[in-house]
């Protein structure tokens, strides 16, 4: 097994925080698993990109944030949604195009919103919000919060100009963002060394944009939390920004279409099942367990917990209303 | 009432609104210790400086898409931004930021994320800037759905329709004209004094023909209108649009109603310019009040090209509107 | 003639016009060991890997902009790109690129330097993919001076404009439509089958309504017809356009002068859409033969949604098409 | 005086050589002097930029390109042409917008042309022309010819997304292009300080996109010479790119509208005057004398020649029609 697991159960890190992001890591996986069959049911459409394999990194992120502070995703963004506390029904609604989702059922799986909780969405255009985090993060700067704003996105987005220039201002108006890259080591079919120049991200912000910034297991839950935590307090204090590179692995397809098949075309099964080895679900149920943290009746209690909150979220979305006819129309504008 | 130029006139209404909310800031590239490209910001940033750690007047490196991304996040976020930008052809680097974000994320989020943005800046062609530099593309933007597109023509407008894109809780397109930042006008001086937008402005009255326009254009169709009027008696209605969305068609289709024969004026390329959809809408909506086919004039099908005559016969001016207006009178 | 699918055709194509001139290459992302996203580029890069070093069929980052700035540089050079855009959607990241450079080095380099380059992929909406990958603007680059602007509907047009754009020393906007790839047609067989921009192509003969469009509506327009020449008699003519830019009007205007009524049909939102253009194009040059004002059919002014029952009516169908031609005829 | 003058003229650069470049400096110098009176007087619009302190990037490396190579070029691009052999009278024209211009008058001073000799144009939108330039590269590698493509840009570009994506497919291909960032130190009124997060642009392209570079003293152009001696050999060896900064200063306005009084806003006449003492001409005729390379005689014939070329090209210029109305609708299409 993994190396975690020979560790003891770290004493700084409160027990109920640690059932806390094994709930997390679950919760998303369990969410995300029952999809396909909907999708396939043709009760969700469009793009569905599943964060499965890489729930540590929003799960040892994303509880760190404090009342006041943003955070944007890409289209790959239930698990941020579900790590930050959007409601299960509102996402699953979401997925299912319903009038009682988190975007009314006008934005799909890949545009969820709770702007009560600081999520200012989920976006489909590579590398697209990363500017926009930069202005949410200008906003804190600007107003004198101690506040930080988290942006997530992956290595393929790396490739973009529009992150580029994100960074460089970044870098150059010191403002508090947090730029996450979830290196899951491919963009679709094309993994980092068939995309970028530069394979080493940590190498190519910190010298191109004089941004601080490490690397770290994002597989590992409790290596995600315990450097977020040390990031997030230099972050409140210096009100700097940084860049963060959780390395995984996305061992599903890129999303739907991205079958078992297609994926021969770009990776081999060893790698994947290598890869799932390393499941940050797995390894830290092993690890809890192997260390006493928690017992297996406990974990299989709290997933039990999770499986219900889906079955009942799914149930919710599909007893849903459609949007309204009339509601096509609306919020194009705020007044027109 | 106060005599100013259109530059001085958009400067007064961002520093009235920026006394007025601590919210409102402006960031583009040489809009603060430069003094503003055109001078529009001239002593904004001196102004401003100690305000919200010197960020109220924002100096940005040459990254329109980040400019962009940053008033959009910033929006999000509650402020109130105007993005300058240099020219308008910029914007084309930062078209994705423009469409595909700041126009779309308030419907995308089921309206739960405002996004109060103002975009400005100079636009269209004069000055032999040639073809990378000469277009202002407000067809594209009253395309889509979700922004508002302003193109005031005098200095009153400028300053009365900036403070409304200002107050205004959706993403504007607010296109000035480098042509026109030196004319000067009677600009009201009340803070409180605020042009609606969707509400056209008749510049000229006249009853036997009406001519559609909007920004740098209205003066040449007044021009134009006067000189037909002296020449012939003939009184030509000028209606300044002032906003392409939302779009006051009930003014347009009450004049054309009377004078039985409309001119679309604009200064961008003429093929599926804005002046196609104008026209389309007045057939639909007064097909049996028109006694011929609508004129437009509009660019000719050509990137802008560099030399003097040339770029010349590329813009319509006063002579151009002036046979559209005798063609569609017969 | 043999029976293939859109996406065969587009594939063939390409491959015959790679085998005939070693200066043609394919680029994108995922257009090589992926197989292409649509699977249009398949078996594509293992057919010619083998030649210029691999580069013939070549895979690329999320680079949009730098994608068409490839393609451009290259085609300036004497090559003869085919760059794909996973979804045209993706395109506005590299807008600059496509309308300041690719669409006017010609003009602005006095034509001394030639930009032979075809920009490919799937545009417009469908399959829930909501508002940012939901659109295809080809009235925008209709709009720009210096892009030929291709849309085909059916297999065979697919083939033989394909292979048309590629011989062509202008960029070439080629739009594809992701309800098409799986549509199958017959496609000659003949390596020389090419079919030249500017012919429109009537689809369905007739002489009481002149229905235009192009690309995925063409079929609706096609089903909307039969539906109404079987329910009243009414025969409608549809006429594809194939190419906007360059733009039959002649087939159109004879086809109106015959049935006197016509509907122009896109999905694309219909504000500023190509069919204002087309409508005033057509009052223009055949204002008297008209009996009744022309019926546009387009997209509603709003941002795709995601839901399946509002993405619907967001786009248009064979019943918004029959109710224009109902409306048309009075 | 500067260091280059305690130098031994330079064995291994033929005498021709050195007064070659000087030529070529002077009558880049020569060439753009007397435009802002001919702008004043209206024969010439739009922006007109003047490359006046950086001629010796352009002399230094421009004439060591080979038949079948190719360059870019920004805006600020008469001093490219003019270094490549592109008749003075052709580019006056294009200033003056005659038909006998460059690009026939359609382009005007921010896009020459010369595609005979591989100039494949100055482009107005920063960075733009950058992505082109990897595209032409391309070209030059999926031939298979030993040729390269140079770049010529600002610092400012540096900023411009266009061209990071530009930079990562270079790296990522490995392609000849040989990036020439021409550091003036300034984006129209903004330092590089405050328009970059990283002032060190070496840094920032060898490490973000595994480009081999470095800087050079871009006032000197023997070294410049020298330079690109070594890196253009390296690179039609290798066919990789490179990345060559070329320090230098622009002591004349950004363009005709950044007069005295505007750039008062932001930098100081001592600035200015101080980076005036190193000037690349005055140097170069203070080294070439003070070594014995040439005599002041010889050199002030060269110059001599020089003014003369340039009023020639002047009442070449002057004396050319207009493009005729009808060209207004060529070149749009080739065939339309
Ligand atoms: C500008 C743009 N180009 C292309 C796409 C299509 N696309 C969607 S996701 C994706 C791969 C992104 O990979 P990465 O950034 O690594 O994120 P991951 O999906 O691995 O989380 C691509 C090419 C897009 N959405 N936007
Ligand atoms: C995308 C874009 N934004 C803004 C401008 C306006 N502009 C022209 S030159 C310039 C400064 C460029 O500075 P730099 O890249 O350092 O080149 P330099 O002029 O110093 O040679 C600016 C902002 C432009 N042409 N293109
Ligand atoms: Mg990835
Ligand atoms: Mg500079």
């Amino acid at each position: 097994m993994t190396k975690v697991a020979e560790k003891e159960a770290p004493a700084h890190i409160k027990h109920e925080t640690l059932l806390e992001l094994m709930r997390i890591m679950l919760l998303i996986r369990r969410f995300e698993e029952p999809c396909d069959k909907y999708y396939r049911a043709g009760k969700m459409g469009g793009y569905v990109h599943y964060y499965i394999g890489q729930e540590a990194i929003a799960a040892g992120l994303i509880p760190l944030m404090i009342p006041g502070d943003t955070m944007l995703a890409s289209y790959r963004d239930h698990g941020h949604a579900l790590a930050l506390g959007t409601e299960p029904r509102k996402v699953m609604a979401e997925l299912f195009g319903r009038a009682t989702g988190a975007a009314g059922g006008k934005g799909g799986s890949m545009h969820i919103f709770d702007m009560a909780r600081g999520f200012l969405g989920g976006y489909g255009i590579v590398g697209g919000s990363v500017p926009l985090s930069v202005g949410a993060a200008f906003a804190l700067k600007y107003r004198g919060d101690k506040n930080i704003c988290s942006t997530f996105f992956g290595d393929g987005a790396m490739q973009q100009g529009s992150v580029h220039e994100a960074m460089n201002m970044a870098g150059l108006y010191k403002v508090p963002c947090l730029f996450v890259l979830e290196n899951n080591k491919y963009a679709m079919g094309t993994s980092v060394e068939r995309h970028s120049s530069q394979t080493d991200f940590v190498k190519r912000v910190t010298n191109a944009y004089n941004i601080q910034g490490e690397s770290v297991d994002g597989m590992d839950v409790l290596k995600v939390r315990e450097v977020s935590e040390r990031i997030l307090k230099h972050m409140r204090e210096t009100g700097e920004p940084y860049f963060l590179e959780a390395l995984c692995y996305r061992y599903v397809g890129h999303g739907y279409a991205d079958n078992a098949q297609q994926q021969k075309f770009y990776r081999t099964e060893e790698e994947i099942e290598a890869q799932r080895k390393r499941d940050p679900i797995d390894t830290f149920r092993h690890f809890l367990v192997s260390t006493g943290a928690a017992t297996e009746k406990q974990i299989d209690d709290i997933d039990d917990d999770c499986k219900a909150i889906v079955a009942d979220a799914i149930e919710f979305a599909d007893n849903s209303p459609f949007p309204s006819p009339d509601s096509l129309y609306e919020n194009v504008f705020t007044d027109m | 009432m106060a005599i100013m130029r259109y530059a001085e006139a958009l400067r007064l209404a961002m520093t009235e609104e920026m006394e007025r909310d601590p919210n409102v800031f402006v960031c583009g590239e040489e809009v603060a210790q430069y003094q503003g490209t055109f001078r529009v910001t001239e002593g904004m940033y001196q102004k401003f400086q100690k305000e919200n750690h010197g960020l109220r007047v924002l100096d940005t490196p040459i990254s329109e898409a980040g400019i962009v991304g940053l008033a959009t996040g910033a929006a999000m976020s509650g402020l109130r931004p105007i993005a300058e930008f240099m020219t308008w052809s910029f914007a084309l680097v930062a078209m994705d930021q423009i469409i595909n974000h700041t126009a779309k994320i308030h419907y995308m989020s089921g309206g739960t994320c405002k996004v109060p943005v103002v975009l400005r800046g100079p636009a269209g062609a004069g000055n032999q800037l040639s073809a990378q530099h000469s277009q202002s593309l407000e067809s594209w933007y009253a395309h889509i759905p979700g922004l508002k597109v302003v193109l005031p023509s005098t200095a009153a407008d400028a300053k009365g329709l900036l403070k409304t894109a200002i107050r205004d809780d959706n993403p504007v397109i607010f296109m000035e004209h480098a042509g026109l930042y030196q004319q000067r006008g009677e600009v009201p001086e009340d803070p409180e004094f605020m042009i609606p937008f969707g509400v056209a402005d008749i510049k000229r009255a006249g009853k036997d023909v009406t001519i559609i326009s909007y920004s740098n254009q209205v003066r040449f169709c007044i021009s134009a209108a006067d000189k037909i009027a002296e020449e012939t008696g003939i009184e030509c209605e000028v209606i300044d649009l002032r906003t392409l969305i939302p779009l006051d068609m009930a003014t347009v289709i009450r004049s054309v109603e009377k004078t039985h024969r409309a001119v679309v004026v604009h200064e961008e390329w003429k093929s599926v310019g804005f002046g196609a959809e104008l026209a389309s809408r007045i057939y639909e909506e007064a097909f049996d009040a028109l006694d011929a086919p609508i004129e437009r004039v509009g660019g000719p099908f050509v990137p802008m090209p560099y030399s003097k005559p040339l770029e010349r016969a590329a813009i319509p001016h006063e002579e151009d509107i002036y046979a559209a207006i005798k063609r569609v009178i017969g």
